[in-house]
């Protein structure tokens, strides 16, 4: 057991740290991007870098354009440009999601039209999974895809795309057969998000952020060429690209507090009994805060671990969403109680309590995004644990003669 | 033994609740959200002034009906459940703080007003992070002027006149400010409740009149924290409510998520905490009403109670509404903001936990 | 709204208050009972002096010996009757849930026979529900009931019978009819508990206790005439006991501590920092407790008003138990947490850590009798809530068809 | 990076398991409980022994093994697991307790008989209500000679050898007393546990011998928390699949309980704390034997969230298992006691938050 780096994993990390931090100069003292333009032009630029100097795909097969190398690598990688200045995030889902589904499944023709532009960071791409009738149940999506000659004609709506409106291609989940059974009538597409029909309208949330859009489709054509697997075969596809997901999801996003920011508000709150900090019930919420989201930190590890010795991680880690997103809920609740009125009142944006307040609204959120927590549990108990599925109504009645009970 | 509430205040709750299911609501919550410069529904104050609420406990001397705390107790669930978008629940605290400390000048001069509804009122305690209701204030008082800056008041920015704490000799007490002075400034203060408007009162030396003793004031405390519990439980309820109905028509994996167990020990988890609330804010109907002891331990049950199943029911709520719950369009929204606004109106959760557990060591010293 | 009783309740509960003070003096001062000859007496003595004046069967109607009034001069009794020395308990089942199933689904024949002499406390009652696989489903019961002549033969195991080692008489769930559906060919017996082929077992609980018993019937033997209900309908007739369970049960069982307890506790324990009842973390659990037991208690007030008006108090009820089982747990685990390591030394009996010990045990049962915490959740979203019930299998698959899923 | 246990320590690990699921178990903890006269089964002892379980952290030059930390951690989870019925654990504390203090005489005296079974150690902090493991002991020494009284000391009715804590000059401190001395006085005491003895040991001036110093004794904190998280990450985790096994049987209104999310969900909870607390320990097991400043920490984590664990899982697993997990028969209740027995040991879950909180204060203090 050790928690330092091999001699290895030390030697490409000296090496990677050197690049980053030659190459994001630029970026420094940079504030926020104040348009869409400059926010892509920024994340272009710096992919752009990462792919000429050979650090784009670092776990891809070599046939794809990757380096070949191991998780550690691009772990290694991340954590280095975490603490730099690079603009990082638009590609987060295009490259960890939609291209390893695209080269999985697509055509040589598809992969070698696509694969190699997006790794450069030239076009970007979104996932269309979520519908509103189907989130949970991805399998119940409703929008249609029928086939016309060589072309396919799409018609629906799809919810909770991020930056769908920035986005150059996606990857689309489409009911083909409404008469075969709800899992076997899906078919996959890749679809250009700038053809006629497509529109993205952002969509607002409790927390008054918009991070997600809506994505209309009206009579949107995409060539056969660009099915990725076969017809009927969408709900397999799309299996592939949600076990990247859950590879890459599951921490706590970057904004939300932890211990350490309740533990510094306790200490400046006075009361009667001296800082709040010493009291016992406030102590005790910074133990569960650092047992949950260290906890946490520690089980990725201990899944790093394993992916780097080959062996896969397995759905042990569903636990960090189910643990992260209550416990960010939590935490900001009682901070915000703490804070008496004050944490009632809008904060200085930036502030510590401005994290919080964020976070009491982003935590709502996070317990239902990629997951509700109810969701997470049933995974847990059934992949994990091996207990029963609930019980359900029958599995090969028709789709469009599903009637719920 | 007869607990329950009268037929009398029944009646009243059912002819407030009618009014309120047509005009208040979400809908007319989201519409005063939507207008920067609407900070209240005129029109759902208009109709709550001739429907009486605003006199139920004002004496008929003054123009009110004088009715007891259990009618003005349903009015607050009410208010509560229809998310009423008008400074009822302010003018409320506003009223109590007169019938427990106002001299009968003070009385005259106020309650007509608050009867007939020109006077909208308000109160404020807060001043700052990790005050609580019962800590010295800084709002001093010298020579009939009253210095220091109260924040954030709901409705202040609306209101004509405030009760406000300052510190009075042997701890905080209450006093009352003329807000149309030219020298009381009220400036709006934005919150996490994008609903209710409030406002920071900045005081610097302006006439305001003591009201009552420090004794009165913990005795105000008691009271507004029966009806701000009562505002609470009809909030939770709503929630409650529409949650449980979403999880009735949402279809997940071919059967109403309503179904799942999961799902369902939510529902009833939201429903055991109301009512476990309701008991005890009930409990403080009736020692507020029959001017019992047991006031000071109920009240902070019930406020404790109150603020745990508001706050549980508003988290969940959108939980269980999934994707849609979180949108800005679900109205999810308003009882989460809500639950907060709840709390900073009189003292969070643990200041009233800790208020119980004293006054039942007081009791349990008694008893031994 | 008024807590305090009405000129009528007074009166009354003057009235009782005189009459049991008077009458219960020869038990004052009694240790517990030494034998069960001892326990049984004493309760016949203090049954047949409440008969004798009027006082037993307080809200039954008159024609089966009852006394026709209403629920508030019941509880009136009860309340006065548990702060005298009187020796109560044994009839609690019999009285209050065999008997009315008795004389709402018996004979004329069999109401005149079995009513008089259970008030007057002559013969001891017990209830044959649960079997070892039919707890929460209790329509799932398997012992079997098959006619011969006017006879009918029993052969099959309850469980969970409270007393049954004392009792003379018990109503049973048989099924009748094995290839009707589930809920449908059930029956419903008195039995005779000194018949050959019964025997009774003490059930050893993990508390150490033995207050329950299993009990075997083998080719018992029971009359016609003592069927409760029709053939078939036994599943109704059970509905009617559980009923009045549902009134009976639901308060904390009288040794259980509540916060009293715990505050004084935390008053003898010194910590660095003063008292343990000054620390905010233990003060939280105290006003919960009060928050719960007190809650509760106010609750079954509410329903107690309701029914003293002529209302019929919901399945609110359902309530009690699932927060005051749990709420005795936690209270008790903290308590013991907070003793340290002399929590976990096997207290003095009697002594209020005693209490907390075996509340501690006590309370892993509670959970679970009458209904454990996950099917009280199940009943207040269902009926209370109208929630739709769990997906189950088909509901009029004949019983010896059933496979379970 | 490498945050896994060695292929070596797992091999040893999965002897003991083999061994233990054999020998071990309920079945052998419900021998020992039912026999008045048996403290523990002398038979899986002298197994244990054979398989050198005592002598994994005993220094070559005394006839052990000396093996890690990383493998003393994987054999105290296989002992919880297998509620193992010999005093394996409180012999594993003792020897730590004499590696971190004990002078090169007090080893040599020791450890070969702690390597060759002839050896029984315990460890005994407690001395009554409300004490923690950081009070100042009452027990103190005077002229090489110790007073005081511990209880309640896991495995003293059979242990050879004790550390107790005691007084020292600037702290709590480890000392080490010979139980066989005529003037140690070793009385059975009843504890929530039916199957682990526990004692007291009354000392009235009897000789013992100082043990380090009283940061050794904190150091010596950590290490046991870490070892116990183990043992309870065992117990745990043989209690949550003794659920899920019944849960994939029991037959409830025509199907297997564990297809209700009611039942899952608390499955599901009990494995998230399960591997929360896991990956605490694993965190204490690395900083424990690479002597990280870290252990501090790690240990008090490991040992908050195990308990955590463990309790959850024991009292839902009776829950889970209904009416028939209520019974003496039901091996639920080995775990229900056990889960008592485990925090007893070294202090109960307040302590150990506290503590995690101190230490992260001054990590914090340090960071700034």
């Amino acid at each position: 057991m050790d928690f330092n780096d091999t001699a290895e994993e030390a030697a490409y990390r000296e090496k990677v740290r050197a690049w980053i931090a030659e190459n994001t100069k630029e970026y420094e003292g940079q504030g926020a991007a104040k348009t869409n333009e400059e926010f892509v032009a920024r994340q272009k630029s710096w992919q752009k870098k990462k792919y000429d100097a050979g650090y784009a795909g670092i776990t891809w097969p070599k046939k794809f354009g990757g380096q070949g190398k191991g998780p550690m690598e691009s772990i290694i990688f991340s954590q280095e440009e975490g603490k730099s200045a690079a603009p990082t995030g638009l590609y987060a889902i295009g490259l960890g999601m939609c291209i390893p589904t695209v080269f999985t499944h697509g055509s040589q023709e598809v992969v070698d039209r696509f694969v190699p532009v997006a790794l450069e960071g030239e076009e970007i791409w979104c996932q269309l999974f979520s519908e509103p009738a189907a989130g949970s149940d991805l399998a119940g999506i409703r929008t249609k895809a029928e086939k016309d000659g060589d072309e396919w004609v799409i018609n629906g709506q799809k919810v909770w795309t991020t930056n769908a409106h920035l986005c150059d291609y996606g990857i689309i989940v489409t009911r083909t057969d409404p008469s075969a059974p709800k899992h076997k009538g899906l078919t996959m597409f890749i679809v250009d998000m700038h053809s006629e029909g497509v529109e993205a309208r952002p969509l607002k949330q409790m927390s008054g952020g918009s991070d997600f859009n809506e994505v209309f489709f009206d009579d949107v054509r995409v060539p056969d060429a660009w099915r990725l697997g076969d017809e009927g075969q969408g709900w397999q596809v799309a299996l592939t690209t949600l076990m990247n997901e859950r590879l890459a999801v599951g921490g706590k996003p970057r904004y939300s507090p932890d211990w350490r920011a309740l533990l510094n508000l306790a200490k400046e709150i006075e009361t009667v009994l001296g800082p709040a900090s010493e009291q016992a019930d406030v102590r005790e919420e910074i133990a569960k805060a650092y047992i949950n989201d260290h906890g946490v930190k520690l089980t990725q590890q201990r899944a790093l671990s394993a992916l780097s010795q080959g062996k896969t991680p397995g759905p042990e880690q569903s636990i960090s969403k189910v643990v992260v997103a209550k416990q960010m809920q939590e935490i900001s609740r009682i901070a915000l109680d703490l804070s008496e009125s004050q944490g009632f009142v809008k904060a200085e944006p930036g502030s510590e309590l401005d994290r919080f307040q964020s976070s009491y609204f982003g935590a709502a959120g996070l317990r239902i995004a990629g997951g509700t927590d109810e969701i997470l549990r049933n995974i847990i108990a059934e992949r994990v644990l091996g207990l029963p599925g609930d019980l359900r109504p029958p599995k090969d009645t028709p789709f469009n003669e599903l009637k719920p009970v | 033994m007869n607990f329950d509430f009268s037929d009398d205040a029944r009646t009243l709750q059912d002819q407030a609740r009618r009014v309120f299911d047509e005009t208040a609501g979400p809908d007319a919550a989201r519409a005063v959200m939507n207008d920067p410069d609407k900070h209240y529904d005129e029109a759902i104050w208009k109709q709550a002034v001739e429907l009486g609420l605003t006199a139920i406990r004002v004496p008929e001397e003054h123009g009110g009906v004088g009715l007891g705390a259990e009618e003005a107790c349903l009015i607050a669930e009410e208010i509560g459940r229809g998310l009423v978008p008008a400074p009822l629940i302010s003018t409320m605290l506003f009223t109590e703080a007169l019938l427990i400390a106002g001299s009968a000048e003070q009385q005259a001069k106020w309650l007509p007003g608050v009867a007939d509804g020109s006077v909208i009122g308000c109160f404020g305690w807060g001043e700052g992070a990790s005050q609580l209701p019962s800590s010295m204030p800084d709002t001093r008082m010298a020579k009939g002027g009253l210095t220091g800056t109260k924040s954030p008041v709901a409705d202040a920015p609306i209101a004509n006149a405030a009760v406000v704490s300052y510190a009075g000799e042997d701890g905080p007490a209450l006093a009352l400010v003329d807000l149309s002075r030219d020298d009381a400034r009220v400036t709006v203060v934005e919150t996490l409740d994008l609903v209710r408007p409030h406002g920071t009162i900045e005081l610097k030396g302006v006439e305001a009149e003591p009201l009552g003793t420090s004794a009165d004031y913990q005795d105000f405390l008691d009271r507004a924290a029966v009806l701000l519990s009562f505002e609470a439980l009809g909030t939770q309820d709503a929630a409650m409510r529409m949650a449980v109905d979403y999880a009735k028509e949402r279809v997940a994996f071919g059967q109403r998520i309503g179904r799942y167990q999961g799902v369902k020990h939510n529902a009833a988890d939201m429903y055991v905490k109301g009512e476990l609330a309701r008991a005890h804010a009930m409990h403080g109907a009736w020692a507020f009403q029959a001017g019992s002891p047991e006031l000071r331990q109920a009240a902070a049950a019930a406020r404790t109670a109150s603020l745990d199943a508001v706050t549980y029911t508003a988290e969940e709520n959108v939980q269980m509404h999934g994707g849609i719950g979180y949108t800005w369009e679900s109205n999810c929204q308003f009882y989460y903001r809500r639950a907060r606004a709840i709390s900073a109106m009189l003292g969070s959760r643990g200041f009233w936990s800790d208020r119980l557990v004293r006054s039942l060591e007081n009791r349990n010293a008694e008893a031994a």
